[in-house]
């Protein structure tokens, strides 16, 4: 088998992904989506370090997780205070962006 | 080209990647999708670990699954477990769009990688030579320790903004049972305890309402919470039906007219919801 | 290197800055102190001037004192600054003007913003409280900016504060008003601010677009650099040719922004707005200083960079120059507006400038450049004067007034000579200027000579008009209160008049500083003036005996 | 000798200069200040006579250089003053005759409060009329042109309060700057053909120039001239001008400044001559206005402007003169003196009369008032007499010259215009001796003014008298003293030149002609009006008379013709910069602005909206770029 299948496997899920970001209203349910995005790069990222043979791609995974971590942090927080005030998780409620 | 048993493992666990990918697409209910998501993580946990990313199979289950997740889920208890996404969807033209995009963008993507001619492979035997997290920790504190000082800045402002986000000022002392009691007097629209939940001698969970005389519930026996999530859990009707079979087997038994039979009437309007004050001390 | 001119620059600057920094001005007391160092600063600012034009030696190089600081190395950028005759005559007018202005505008920035405004402005708000600061350190700001717009010798360097001009003077337009507009003047006057930022930013970045394409032109032939007197070098060295196509856009490119700015018909309307909204002294500001630069970068840029591109278009130009100075005067006498009608008048006087300027004689353009100086004065000294009158009735509307000569004699007697001086009286500067400029232009172009001398009887219908209405005839009602020039006021129009009368009588010094420049221009466009058909023999009257 | 030129001028400037910054603290003495200023001038005249006197004629002619004016490559002008036979002439009729009119001023504006500046104004005047005089260029010699109208401009609208007299004033200005415009547009020319544009120059190259250029410098001259000189069709502004202070008329609009086109013409005889159709152009105008001012002054009723008419006639006399060439040079400027005393003259007597008769103009209520004012009576007399050219008197002399002038230029046109000068002689005898009898014989036809106190004539004060005196002396004895032996001639010729042309009439047959018309004029005016009594009210009278008192519609004319679609071109100016140009730049504006508040609607706020278009943005780039990568 061909390790580019990996690259494959990767492109898939992140097309997922993405398509659930545009998908679900629930904030929750599309930072799983961001999650799962953030995987599929992962994943590309150590199959490029398998293929150079080196262990840049690695590090640059491991990087991505630890800014996911910070990410998913901030963001669960910014989910729940919303919630509080206006008991709704789904993003299409807070549509204030506009003049 | 690898061998047959990395294959095998290959197929199967993209199945499963894709499957939980699917499914957390599709799961209406967020804990749902947060379970598929698990399953998907771990599977790519093992991608990694086969090829030769070890500490990074390790910490994807350790710290995405174990903790990230997790964090998913406690949100989500927090936010309703059961609280599913209407599938009507409001924005007009979104869900084609969306699914239109989704599609292009992957047959961009494997078209780009089919283009891309990746044949020849170095396999990581000689980068891990030392064992994997010793390459890593040589990277990790001589090329990129600059980054990795930077990410550490960076987790900590993210707790502290985490924090400074879910943190609420009080803004005026709790108020004790005895001002809570003078307060109830005081306004005057509640002066009792709330009722119980639970249906004497019939249920006793907390999302049921009691009832009140004329089989009505009593919407404010149940905590906000499960209110605020609407799972309250009626009982009120199956309640009335045993009645009024009641009613009838009496009725037969003393062979009385039908006509002088007490007519069952249906459960009246249910009390008008308890003004929010409540509700925001119930939360 | 001498660092007389980045002073010269620099000193405004500061002062604006510390102006700025004062203490908020909630009491009389510090109000003054504040205006008290702004005017301090501003003479200051004189002084320096005065320094460079003392230190300027007509005989000399084209530019004197330069100086030059490498800004942008990569692209050839360097604050370098340099004065010739033009430059330093304009400094100087700019230098005298500003204190002057300043005393003029004395309690334009302590009330609330306008009468209609009154009390929507809380006391001790920041509105109030910061007025008087504002309104000095903007003032200082254009100063400065218009310093270095007059000494750049560097392309990318005068773009830079040619815009920057902009910013304090919209401040100025829409902040700071006269107390007699009427009851929605203050949507007026932000209309007015906005109108001259869209506009003369239009016009800027037009401008933009045709300097960095000059330096892409440039570059190509291994000039990479902004320096105004390298390029000119090189262009008329032949080292750099731009071809004819390039040249005539990027000459529009820059003309466009200076013929905004100037204003040239028809892209005037911003000026009777602007004039009419601010407050007299931001007018002058306008007209007699900020203007000016378009015109001067005109002269200098425009010619200096694109000569064949000029002399193609001068004659277009010209007619647009021809139909602003009849159009000027006759909207003017159609005003009922005292400031919109010197606006007009000054629209009518630009027109004059720019046909001096592309005539492309000496005579024409050493009058277009003594005409930016003259009419700068004169112009400062009527629109003042007709400021304080305005401050004292509380409106601007012609027909408000009439015998105001019966209850203030010495204020229509200024007003009178600010009109005579603007209607080019022989004995007064603007004379000198506006008679060079029509021989220049009579000279190579005698149709549209002839018929910009129809501007003279048009000046005086407009100017006596004004005077007449406003001045002679039976005191109107509401006219009675008003007081005649107070010592502040007499020292402000007093040098204005002595000037006047000095340079239309004496304008030689003048006219040595700018002839040099001027020929040096006109050999950098390859043009010469035309000979007289019949020359009388060398020994005429007008040698020097 | 020579540096007394400038003080000449910078006597009666500095004076100007004092009274008007001198402020209140003069208000008691400053007229005396600037009578004496002007006397002073005066004497530095006679001073400058004398020595010029002592001088052979070829080196007469001084010039004077001050500074240089406005220094420019190829363009010079000078403060430069060229002193010569011309301009002393001048000099001493305006520094003489000014004088004894500051001196008249001084009893006349005794009780007007604004009397500094009066006199400010005057001295202010004096200045710019030697400047003109005595200028070496055209250039400087403009500077005092315009001067000259900036004084008058100042003194006709003196009394500031009465709108008539500031409206007059503005239309003095503005009829006097189309006439600079003409002399700014010859200054153009000269320095385009010639380089220069002062007077030796100019004159000694004119010869080079082509004839047409030399016709369109000539007829630029005369457009300026027609409007200093009030020469038709620039005439309207000097019945206005009445509207100044009486001395002001007698000094400004009768002896000197309105002559200062004739000045224009002479001085420039050297072009003149070398373009004959300019000179046609000149006599026409000089022609045409000596009948038009002749025939308003026949129906003026009002005295200032019956005097202004017949000044418009005289002048008229004077141009025709200059333009006959130099068969007329030195005649014009010899009527213009003798014109300038016995004009001035008559103005101040009609100044003395209004004096009397509480400001009283309207001749018709005047009569019978010689014995009332005699010094006055006799003075206007013989002023009268001079004017009317009653043999004997300077008016005889002046006139009778210039007619023969004309006869002498020969030819039809020659025949023409000694016909156009005999009838206005006849005319001139009318409306004069219509004056006179008016005002002085009669009965009393007086009316009470507008307090309705009734008019005591009387006699005026000494300050006004002398001078009426001194003038009457002038205009008795000047025409005499110019002719005897035509010393007049030969004093201008080498500045002038003369010529003798060929009249077809002997000298004595133009005098008995001229005394003729004269005489028959006068009579007819003597039958018509100090035969029968005069009617109070105006009757209505044959059309030319209405048209003349209108002034032969001239204001109507301008008013239909320039004026009226004036005004309607500046108003349809102003409309269409507010809403044409304007417009346009704010329909502009709003049009962005619309536009805008379109593309607002794009911003739905839903996160997953820009969601999408992120995602579709990155989808475009990254397909474009793959397909970049293809090709």
């Amino acid at each position: 088998m061909n390790p580019a299948n990996y690259l494959y496997l990767a492109a898939l899920l992140f097309t997922i992904g993405a398509s659930g970001v545009l998908l679900r209203r629930n904030a929750i349910v599309l930072f799983m989506c961001v999650e799962l995005m953030l995987n599929a790069s992962n994943l590309a990222l150590v199959t490029f370090s398998r293929m150079h043979g080196n262990l840049d791609g690695q590090i640059l995974a491991f990087f991505t997780m630890v800014v996911a971590a910070a990410e998913v942090v901030v963001g669960l927080a910014i989910i729940v205070s919303i919630f509080r005030t206006r008991h709704s998780a789904s993003v299409d409620d807070s549509n204030l962006m506009k003049l | 080209m690898t061998s047959t048993g990395e294959a095998v493992q290959f197929w199967v666990l993209a199945v499963v990647a894709v499957g939980g990918a699917l499914g957390m697409l599709l799961m209406k209910k967020a804990v749902h999708s947060a379970l598929c998501l698990a399953a998907t993580m771990l599977a790519l946990a093992v991608c990694y670990m086969a090829q030769g990313a070890v500490f990074l199979g390790v910490v994807q289950i350790v710290v995405y699954t174990g903790a990230i997740m997790m964090l998913f889920l406690f949100v989500v208890m927090l936010v309703g477990v059961s609280a599913a996404d209407s599938l009507k969807e409001q924005l007009k033209g979104q869900r084609i769009a969306a699914v239109l995009c989704g599609l292009g963008f992957g047959v961009l993507l494997v078209a780009g990688l089919a283009n891309a001619h990746l044949r020849d492979f170095t396999g990581l035997s000689e980068a891990n030579a030392e064992g994997n997290v010793q390459g890593l920790a040589r990277l990790i504190f001589t090329k990129y320790v600059w980054a990795f000082e930077v990410t550490g800045a960076l987790l900590i402002t993210a707790a502290v903004g985490a924090m400074v986000l879910t943190h609420r000022e009080k803004v005026r002392a709790p108020l004790t049972q005895r001002q809570l009691a003078a307060q109830r007097v005081k306004d005057n629209i509640q002066v009792p305890p709330l009722p119980a939940p639970g249906v004497y001698a019939r249920h006793n969970a907390v999302d049921v309402p009691a009832l009140l005389p004329d089989g009505t519930v009593a919407e404010d026996s149940v905590m906000g919470t499960l209110r605020e999530r609407g799972q309250v859990r009626d009982v009120s009707q199956e309640m009335l039906q045993r009645m009024a079979e009641l009613e009838e087997t009496t009725a037969d038994w003393l062979g009385r007219p039908s006509s002088a039979r007490p007519q069952v009437t249906g459960p009246r309007q249910a009390l008008e919801t308890v003004p929010t004050k409540d509700k925001e001390e119930a939360e | 290197m001498s660092y007389l001119l980045s002073a010269t620059c620099a000193v405004p600057a500061a002062g604006a800055v510390l102006t700025a920094a004062l203490p908020a001005g909630t009491t009389e007391a510090r109000r003054r102190t504040t205006k008290t160092v702004a005017l301090a600063v501003s003479v200051l600012t004189l002084g320096l001037a005065a320094a460079v034009a003392a230190s300027f030696e007509p005989g000399g190089a084209r530019y004197q004192l330069t100086e030059s600081h490498s800004w942008i190395r990569s692209f050839g950028i360097s604050f370098s600054l340099g004065a010739d005759g033009i430059g330093t005559a304009l400094v100087l007018l700019t230098a005298v003007l500003v204190p002057l202005v300043m005393l003029a505008g004395w309690h334009d920035a302590t009330g609330p913003v306008s009468g209609s405004a009154a009390g929507s402005v809380p006391e001790g708000s920041f509105e109030s409280k910061r007025r008087t600061q504002a309104f000095f350190a903007l003032i200082l700001a254009v100063e400065a900016m218009v310093l270095v717009s007059f000494l750049a010798t560097d392309v990318f360097v005068f773009y830079v504060f040619f815009e920057a001009m902009l910013i304090p003077m919209y401040f100025l337009i829409g902040g700071f008003g006269d107390r007699a507009g009427g009851p929605d003047s203050d949507r007026q006057r932000s209309y007015a601010a906005v109108k001259f930022l869209l506009y003369n930013l239009l016009g800027g970045l037009v401008m933009l677009a045709a300097v960095i394409g000059l330096y892409v032109v440039a570059a190509d032939q291994g000039q990479a650099t902004f320096s105004l007197t390298a390029l000119t070098d090189a262009i008329s060295s032949g080292k750099l040719v731009i071809d004819p196509n390039a040249q005539r856009a990027l000459f529009l490119g820059f003309f466009f922004a200076f013929a905004v700015k100037a204003p040239m018909w028809p892209l005037h309307t911003w000026l009777p707005n602007a004039m009419g909204e601010s407050t007299a002294g931001t007018a002058v500001l306008i007209t007699a200083v900020v203007d000016k630069v378009g015109t001067f970068a005109m002269l200098r840029f425009c010619l200096g960079l694109f000569p064949d591109a000029s002399k193609t278009f001068a004659p277009v130009i010209m007619v647009l120059a021809l139909v602003g100075i009849v159009y000027g005067a006759l909207v003017a006498i159609g005003q009922k507006d005292i400031k919109r009608l010197v606006a007009y008048a000054s629209i009518s006087h630009f027109g004059f400038i720019i046909l001096g300027v592309f005539a492309m004689t000496s005579q024409g353009q050493s009058g277009a450049t003594l005409y930016m100086v003259n009419h700068g004065i004169s112009t400062a000294a009527w629109m003042l004067v007709a400021g304080f009158l305005i401050s004292r009735r509380g409106s601007r509307l012609i027909a408000d007034y009439g015998g105001v000569q019966k209850v203030a004699p010495v204020l229509a007697g200024t007003f009178l000579i600010g009109g005579l001086a603007t209607l080019s009286l022989p004995g007064m500067a603007p004379f000198v200027s506006e008679f060079l400029v029509l021989v220049g232009t009579f000279s190579r172009y005698p149709a549209i000579g002839v018929v910009a001398t129809f501007g003279i009887v048009l000046a005086a219908l407009y100017a006596l008009l004004l005077y007449q209405r406003t001045m002679t005839g039976p005191v109107k009602a509401g006219v009675e209160g008003v007081k005649d020039l107070k010592a502040r006021e007499l020292a402000v129009v007093a040098p204005l008049v002595a000037l006047t009368l000095l340079l239309g009588v004496y304008p030689k010094p003048l006219t040595d500083m700018v002839n040099p420049a001027v020929n040096d221009t006109l050999s950098q466009v390859h043009r010469t003036d035309p000979a007289p058909a019949h020359p009388v023999a060398a020994t005429n009257g007008g040698e020097q005996k | 000798m020579n540096s007394l030129i400038p003080l000449l001028v910078a006597a009666p400037l500095a004076g100007a200069a004092l009274l008007l910054l001198g402020g209140r603290a003069l208000d008691r003495f400053g007229h005396w200040i600037a009578t004496a200023l002007a006397a002073l001038s005066f004497a530095f005249g006679l001073a400058l006579f004398a020595d010029m006197l002592g001088r052979d004629a070829e080196h007469r002619a001084v010039t004077e250089q001050l500074y240089s004016w406005i220094p420019v490559d190829g363009f010079q002008a000078d403060v430069a003053f060229q002193l010569d036979q011309l301009s002393i002439t001048f000099v001493l009729l305006i520094t003489g005759v000014g004088t004894l009119i500051h001196l008249y001023s001084v009893g006349y504006m005794a009780h007007d409060e604004r009397r500094r500046r009066f006199f400010a104004y005057l001295n202010l005047f004096l200045a710019a009329m030697l400047v003109l005089v005595l200028a070496d260029n055209y250039l400087l010699l403009y500077v005092g042109w315009e001067g000259v109208g900036l004084a008058s401009f100042l003194l006709i609208g003196f009394w500031q309060h009465k709108p008539s007299a500031a409206t007059a004033a503005k239309k003095a200005f503005i009829v006097n700057r189309v006439g600079d415009m003409g002399l700014s547009i010859a200054i153009m020319l000269m320095f385009v053909e010639f380089g220069s544009f002062a007077f030796q120059p100019v004159f000694a190259t004119a010869g080079d120039a082509s004839e047409g250029k030399l016709t369109a410098i000539g007829l630029m001259l005369l457009l300026a001239a027609c409007g200093k000189s009030a020469q038709v069709p620039l005439q309207s502004w000097l019945g206005d001008a009445m509207e100044g202070p009486t001395p002001v008329s007698a000094l400004i609009h009768a002896a000197t400044m309105v002559t200062a086109g004739v000045y224009l013409i002479v001085r420039s005889g050297a072009i003149f001559n070398l373009a004959p159709d300019a000179q046609t152009a000149v006599v026409v105008v000089g022609a045409v206005t000596l009948l038009f001012g002749a025939v308003v002054g026949c129906a003026k009723d009002d005295i200032k402007k019956a005097l202004a008419g017949s000044t418009m006639s005289q002048i008229g006399y004077m141009i025709m003169a200059a333009g006959l060439g130099p068969i007329g040079y030195a005649f014009a400027i010899m009527h213009l003196v003798t014109h300038g005393f016995f004009k001035a003259g008559m103005f101040l007597g009609a100044g003395s009369v209004m004096h009397g008769m509480n400001d009283e103009v309207n001749m018709r209520h005047y009569g019978g008032l010689r014995k009332y004012m005699p010094v006055t009576f006799a003075t206007f007399g013989l002023g009268y007499l001079a004017i009317i050219g009653f043999p004997g008197l300077s008016g005889f002399f002046s006139k009778d010259k210039i007619i023969e002038a004309a006869f002498a230029k020969g030819g039809t046109e020659g025949w023409i215009l000694g016909l156009c000068a005999l009838l206005g002689a006849a005319v001139t005898a009318f409306y004069m001796t219509r004056v006179m009898v008016l005002t002085f014989f009669g009965e009393k036809r007086w009316q009470p003014d507008a307090e309705g106190n009734d008019p005591h004539p009387h006699e005026s004060p000494k300050s006004m008298t002398v001078p009426m005196v001194v003038l009457a002396f002038g205009s008795v004895f000047a025409g005499g003293l110019f002719v005897y032996g035509n010393s007049f001639l030969h004093w201008l010729e080498p500045v002038t030149g003369h010529a003798e042309g060929d009249s077809p009439l002997s000298p004595w047959t133009v005098t008995g002609l001229a005394t003729a018309c004269m005489l028959a004029g006068a009579a007819l005016a003597w039958q018509m009006y100090g035969r029968s009594p005069v009617p109070v009210k105006p009757p209505v009278g044959s059309l030319l008379t209405r048209a003349a008192r209108r002034d032969l519609l001239q204001d109507d004319f301008n008013h239909a013709v320039l004026v009226r679609p004036g005004t309607a071109l500046a108003a349809t100016l102003v409309w269409f910069d507010s809403r044409g140009l304007d417009g346009f730049v704010n329909g502009l504006a709003a049009a962005i602005g619309g536009i805008s508040a379109r593309l607002r609607r794009i911003q739905t706020g839903y996160v997953r909206t820009y969601a999408l278009s992120m995602f579709g943005g990155t989808l475009v780039l990254v397909a474009s770029t793959l397909l970049m990568r293809s090709v």
